[in-house]
């Protein structure tokens, strides 16, 4: 039991080590710490793989917080084919980035902070995905939540990254509140917050229906909602999507394993976590699916404009995200997760690279003034173009196998999964768009950055295109664990892995049918390419061109939909105006004045009239004392 | 005529832990005598608690009790978790003590020594099965602590504190004896086990001689434990006694008035919990609104802690209130976690204490979060905990407390003290607030010392700890006063 | 023939006129004797019962509490003196330093 | 109902008599001189006379000097001592029955008023200046 209790606390004992004696001891050795810890989790987790890949389930109950009578606080680690499986995510990717960011940070001055904040975070999205009831998860939940927080306003002297932070933390309470009203409604309806218990009782109570700010709504399906609520803030769904383009402003590493690889996906985690409440309630399926397919053509829409090159990759990660939801809303969770899982690698190693490419360029981010990079940095142009085969979906990259899995099962679930296949495949196309345009600028044609960049001008060090490598295999080779049966003899392992946990899809269709899915996939993967190839390298001038004709288009979209002015004007302003007077003129003045010092002034009346009683000489002391005596005797005799 | 009484030297077997502290103070005494510097003296006491506590913990009282000297002393469970909390509560006293005593000026040897003997006494208190014991017991812990109380020699207000320290406890030991001598000779015994005995045998529980005894008795408790209206000596005497020695009266006395309460009340009188039942909750109700109230309008700390020491006073009553032995052990698990946080409050005040710098006024405390964090962060914790705020170990103490009540249903003296506590909160979160949000311009130096490093680790530390992770020491309790 | 109640109530007398002595009056010498006559009191009614009892358990109590009341005066003595060599007075209202 | 209380007879201690006559007695006969005197000899009282006597040399100051402190703490000492040193008569008498026990206990009695003593001999309390 021990092991498995290891594999979050690890790293937090190097998060412990990092933070007390990291400023004076340790310095820039804090890796030595770091980099031990997560590959310590990580061989724990891949026993822990091989011990639940037969089939069964660890569930222990590490300790009990309150236990009285029936009412039972306990926190636990649960290990299933789903855990396992994020497990090994996040200690992979955890552990190359990690070695990334030692070659990423190195200098910095804040560089024991950096690896004990990653150390900190390993450990929330660890006891997130180990939780074994939805108390220890929602803790898990907001810490990794206050890691990245932390993290994107790491570099706090500068202003974009504090704000960035702030907003990222404060779109995610909207989704947190709702997530959280969502736990505390589960404990209400089932008594319990264990999985096992709750997901045991979810069919019971399939359509009951309790009155809800006045209009009856169906109980599991509120509650879907809720938890759905938080899934969309973590991972940066339609309406909450604002936070993460924003994030970018941390470092790349902590881009590329929070914002890409792990947190973000806690929402797609979660909601297959829950997947025995969401089928229960059509209604919630269907506002996932639509959600997340919204999203990702939505998404990919931004992507195709913008010339921040984190920020492309970024409306990426969202993009690829609602697919995921997509997935998990016609009811298709494995396929879901196998995107996750394959998605990790490539997303990972994207942004790496263009980590690198920054890197490389003293951080410049803007596309504009890049180009031509190939010959100077091969290695990470190589794993750049293996990253975006990947992402398109070009055979038999990883991403082909999860993408195509997503899309057929979407294609499958009826009417409305023909809809949002028809948005999934708009949106693969997009998205090799973007993607192929990202590499034409940033690669191609000839360099249109300063000289004296040009000059510095390298490939980056191995610490940062070893894991680069690494991750190119991840993107290349992760999704043949998926590989459909229409090539192969009972292929899509992952899927029969997870079946215990996440159930076998519904649907199904014929082979015919299946290669046309793939084949329209295929085919727009590879149009988007030509497209993007012929506007960036062919006729440079086209696309000005475009952009001019389409002028208001292409503003909309450069401008993100005007999603945060939108919000900036309606909710942002006004809050803040009303902030600046309430918080900064109200509350710290008059609310917490008054809560501290007003009501003790209430009860100081009496106070004050008690004290009067104290009055210093002890005879009196002595007279109340016997009074007291008295009155017992008196009281006693009388109630006799 | 040479009959053998059935007495013998194996008999004070159970009594070696009490020996040991003894000694520790006579020897500490001497020792004090012919070494100039008080470090060996306090660094001895410390050494030899720690052996008491190794004698006591070998002679495993715990699982089987051992009586002694005609079952007027005895060595059970229950009083030895007291004895542990004794012991910690002076190891952790000494630990705050030495470098501030050094401060005040009045480092004396005799200092180490009281804060022994009072242990012992204590230690006899919590071991007592026959009244005479206890009186004896209460008599030796009460007499160290009005010198203590009245150390500092030069400071009016020590001297003041101790005058009425001194007079008042007089006063409730002689209600004490009165409330003795008629229980005696209505059962005409002093051993707990027969006076219980005889009330049932007699059937005399309703006999108004025997309440009028009880009540003289409970009077005496009272006072020790600080329950209102029985309550008044205590912030006057805290506030005056040197701050270590508060810290130690704080805690020590009360526990101990706890356990003679729970013993004399339990064993002795268990067939009239009726009438006892009736006299606490008022008094602990009184108590709670007294503590919380008044403490509000106090702006010297250690004044504000000891109004606020009242009114925990009160919710550890509720716990013997419920009348069950898990009520008690409730009552037994607050005592320890109150045990941490209090001395580990106390221990922030002494160090705000500097040449020339009183830091006993809430305005001290401002901005403190700026000129020294940890401190501050520590103050927090406690006062947190002292608030019963989770996940630190006050709330585990309050919650398990009112758990109890309300199993025994008397679910509305769990609501008034929730209600209480919440009023309690603004006290403790006005100092967190000083700390935090006010700032000021005089610069303040901290008197560290190693020592007392080790015992801010030590309180803060447990007090995160029983927060986080209760259960065993509440499940060690449980089998250790009721097997 | 002198039936115990006499004892007990001279007893109880005796302690009601200590407790009104340290509730009445102001010199804390005074109040401090009041206290005396308490134990004293107790110490009547306590030998009164063991003799009637026909027990020695009571008059046992009784040593100890001479010789506890012994110490309590020494030591209440010396915290008098301590106090007076501060601020001579020996009136007991004097000593409100600390109040409230 | 309650305890049932014996009821000795009441103890006259008639052996003493004699002393409490003797006591009488002596006492009557000193009241008795002085009386007498009191009645038979003149009193022609002056200012002189009515000096307190200090060897012819006129009185100085108030007779009444406040006590020092040093005797308060000679008198303590002597109170604890002298109270503690009642336990050794029950002891004495108990000696027989209670064996080496009771030797043991009472050694460590006398070891510890012993500590005491050295303790407050060490702190001066016995040196008068």
């Amino acid at each position: 039991m021990i092991k498995y209790t290891l594999i979050p606390l690890l790293p937090l004992i190097a998060f412990v080590i990092n933070i007390l004696f990291g400023r004076n001891y340790i310095r820039d050795k804090a890796h030595w710490v770091a980099i031990p810890a997560i590959v310590g989790s990580l061989l724990l987790a891949i026993s822990a793989f091989f011990d639940v890949a037969g089939g069964n389930v660890i569930n222990i109950n590490v300790y009990d917080w309150i236990v009285s009578g029936d009412f039972n606080v306990s926190a636990g680690l649960m290990i299933d084919q789903l855990t396992a499986i994020m497990l090994l995510v996040v200690t992979i990717c955890g552990t190359l980035i990690f070695i990334y960011s030692v070659g990423y940070m190195h200098g910095d001055e804040g560089y024991y902070r950096f690896f004990a904040y990653l150390c900190l975070f390993i450990f929330s999205m660890l006891v997130l995905v180990m939780g074994n009831n939805f108390l220890v998860m929602y803790f898990g939940w907001e810490a990794v939540g206050l890691c990245s927080y932390f993290l994107i306003g790491f570099w706090f002297n500068k202003k974009s990254a504090g704000d960035a932070g702030k907003k990222a933390f404060i779109v995610n309470r909207f989704g947190d509140f709702g997530f959280g009203l969502g736990v505390i409604l589960i404990f209400l309806t089932f008594g319990t917050l264990d999985f096992v218990g709750v997901f045991g009782q979810a069919g019971s109570f399939a359509g009951q229906t309790i009155n809800f700010l006045g209009w009856e709504v169906d109980l599991v399906t509120l509650i879907c909602l809720l938890l759905f609520c938080g899934a969309v803030g973590k991972s940066a769904q339609l309406p909450l999507h604002v936070w993460l383009p924003d994030a970018m402003e941390g470092p790349t590493p902590v881009s590329a394993l929070i914002h890409a690889a792990t947190m973000v996906t806690a929402g797609v985690f979660m909601v297959a976590r829950c997947n025995p409440l969401f089928i229960e309630s059509p209604i919630a399926m269907n506002t996932v699916a639509i959600v997340g397919g919204v999203t990702a053509i939505f998404a990919a829409t931004i992507a195709l404009v913008q010339n921040d090159i984190k920020r492309v990759i970024a409306y990426s990660t969202v993009s690829q995200l609602g697919y995921m939801f997509l997935a998990l809303g016609v009811g298709a969770f494995s396929a879901g997760v196998f995107h996750l899982y394959t998605h990790a690698f490539f997303k990972a190693l994207l942004f790496l690279a263009s980590g690198s490419v920054i890197h490389a360029l003293h951080n410049e981010q803007d596309m504009r003034n890049m180009g031509g990079l190939k010959k100077y940095m091969p290695i990470t142009y190589a794993v750049f173009i293996i990253g975006t085969l990947s992402i398109t979906g070009i055979f038999p990259f990883a991403g082909f196998f999860s993408k195509d899995e997503i899309l057929w099962r979407a294609f499958l679930a009826g009417d409305m999964g023909k809809f949002l296949w028809l948005l999934g495949t708009i949106a693969a196309l997009l998205t090799s768009f973007y993607s192929w345009r990202l590499i034409f600028m940033t690669f191609h044609g000839d360099f249109r950055g300063t000289s004296e960049q040009e000059h510095h001008l390298h490939e980056s060090p191995k610490v940062i295109t070893v894991p680069l490598m690494i991750l190119a295999v991840g993107a290349v080779a992760a999704g043949w664990v998926g590989i459909p049966p229409l090539f192969m003899e009972h292929g899509d392992k992952i899927g029969e892995f997870l079946a215990p946990v996440l159930g076998h899809p519904s649907g199904h269709g014929t082979h015919a049918q299946e290669w046309f899915v793939v084949g329209i996939s295929s085919l727009v993967a590879v149009l988007g390419g030509i497209v993007a190839y012929v506007m960036y390298v062919k006729k440079t001038d086209i696309a000005g061109k475009i952009a001019s004709a389409f002028k208001p288009v292409h503003a909309l979209l450069y401008n993100k939909y005007y999603v945060d002015e939108l919000y900036d004007t309606t909710l942002i302003q006004p809050v803040m105006k009303a902030s600046d007077k309430v918080i900064l003129g109200f509350i710290d003045k008059t609310i917490i004045e008054g809560i501290v010092n007003g009501i003790p002034n209430v009860i100081g009346v009496f106070s004050r009239k008690l004290r009067t009683i104290q009055t210093g000489v002890f005879g009196s002391y002595g007279l109340a004392m016997t009074v007291g005596a008295l009155c017992i005797i008196g009281y006693l005799f009388f109630q006799r | 005529m040479n009959t053998e009484v059935g007495i013998s030297l194996r008999d004070a077997i159970p009594f070696i832990p009490e020996l040991v502290i003894i000694c520790t103070g006579l020897i500490a005494m001497m020792l004090d005598l012919v070494v100039r510097k008080k470090g060996p003296v306090a660094a001895f006491v410390v050494f030899g608690t720690l052996v008491a506590g190794y004698a006591m913990c070998k002679l495993n009282g715990f699982n089987e009790p051992q009586s002694a000297f005609l079952n007027m002393f005895i060595l059970d469970g229950y009083a030895g978790f007291f004895k542990l909390i004794f012991f910690i509560n002076l190891i952790l006293t000494v630990c705050i003590s030495y470098r501030y005593m050094i401060i005040e000026k009045s480092s004396y040897g005799e200092y180490y020594s009281l804060l022994t003997f009072a242990t012992a006494g204590m230690m006899v208190m919590a071991s007592a099965t026959d009244l005479i014991t206890l009186y004896l017991g209460l008599e030796l812990m009460a007499l160290s602590t009005y010198i203590l109380a009245g150390l500092m020699r030069n400071d009016r207000r020590s001297n003041e504190a101790a005058l009425k320290y001194f007079f008042l406890g007089a006063f409730s030991s002689a209600f004490l004896l009165y409330g003795i001598s008629l229980t005696y000779g209505m059962t005409g015994t002093t051993n707990l086990n027969e006076i219980s005995a005889t009330i049932q045998n007699l059937n005399i529980a309703g006999n108004p001689i025997l309440f009028l005894g009880l009540i003289f008795i409970m009077t005496a408790f009272a006072f020790k434990i600080a329950l209102a209206p029985f309550h008044m000596w205590a912030p006057d005497v805290y506030e005056g006694a040197p701050t270590s020695v508060t810290a130690f009266m704080s805690v020590g006395p009360k526990a101990a008035g706890f356990a003679v309460l729970g013993r004399v009340l339990f064993e002795a009188f268990g067939s009239m919990q009726v009438q006892w039942t009736n006299i606490l909750i008022p008094l602990a109700l009184l108590t709670m609104a007294v503590g919380s109230i008044v403490a509000l309008s106090q702006t010297n700390i250690k004044r504000m802690l000891a109004y606020s020491s009242v009114a925990h006073a009160s919710y550890m009553l509720l716990g013997v209130i419920a009348g069950t032995p898990a009520g008690l052990v409730s009552t037994i698990n607050y005592l320890l976690i109150y045990t941490f946080m209090n001395i580990g409050a106390f221990a922030i005040v002494i160090l705000l204490r500097s040449e020339g710098f009183q830091g006993q006024d809430l305005d001290d405390y401002r901005g403190l979060a700026k000129s020294n964090p940890l401190a501050a962060a520590l103050m927090l914790v406690f006062m947190f905990s002292l608030t019963g705020i989770p996940p630190t170990a006050g709330f585990i103490g309050k919650f398990y407390v009112f758990m109890e009540l309300i199993n025994a249903d008397k679910t509305y003296l769990a609501v008034i003290a929730v209600a209480f506590s919440a009023i309690s909160a603004f006290f403790y979160l006005r100092v967190v607030m000083y700390m935090y949000m006010k700032d000021s311009d005089e610069p303040r130096t901290i008197s560290c010392s190693p020592s007392m490093n080790v015992a801010l680790a030590v309180t803060a530390l447990m007090v995160i700890v029983l927060g986080i992770y209760p259960e065993p020491v509440l499940n060690y309790v449980k089998t250790v006063v009721f097997g | 023939m002198v039936p115990l109640s006499w004892y007990i109530i001279l007893s109880a007398v005796l302690f009601c006129i200590g407790v009104f002595g340290f509730l009445a009056r102001r010199n804390m010498i005074v109040m401090f004797i009041s206290i005396e006559l308490m134990l004293n009191a107790v110490n009547i009614s306590l030998v009164a019962f063991s003799h009637y009892l026909q027990q020695v358990t009571g008059q046992i109590l009784v040593f100890f509490v001479i010789t506890v009341a012994a110490a309590e005066a020494a030591i209440g003595l010396a915290i008098l003196i301590a106090y007076y060599k501060n601020n001579p007075t020996v009136k007991a209202d004097d000593a409100s330093l600390m109040k409230g | 109902m309650c305890i049932k209380y014996a009821m000795p007879g009441t103890y006259i201690p008639i052996n003493y008599l004699p002393v409490a006559i003797i006591m009488l007695i002596s006492s009557l006969i000193g009241l008795g001189a002085l009386v007498v005197g009191l009645l038979v000899r003149p009193r022609r009282p002056y200012a002189q006379k009515l000096y307190p006597y200090e060897s012819g040399n006129p009185p100085i100051g108030d007779p009444r000097v406040p006590f020092n402190v040093k005797f308060y703490i000679v008198a303590m000492l002597f109170v604890v001592f002298d109270v503690e040193a009642v336990f050794l008569y029950p002891w004495a008498v108990a000696y027989g029955q209670l064996g080496i026990f009771g030797f043991v206990e009472m050694m460590l009695f006398i070891v510890v008023l012993l500590v005491g003593y050295i303790y407050v001999w060490k702190k001066g309390a016995f040196n008068w200046e």
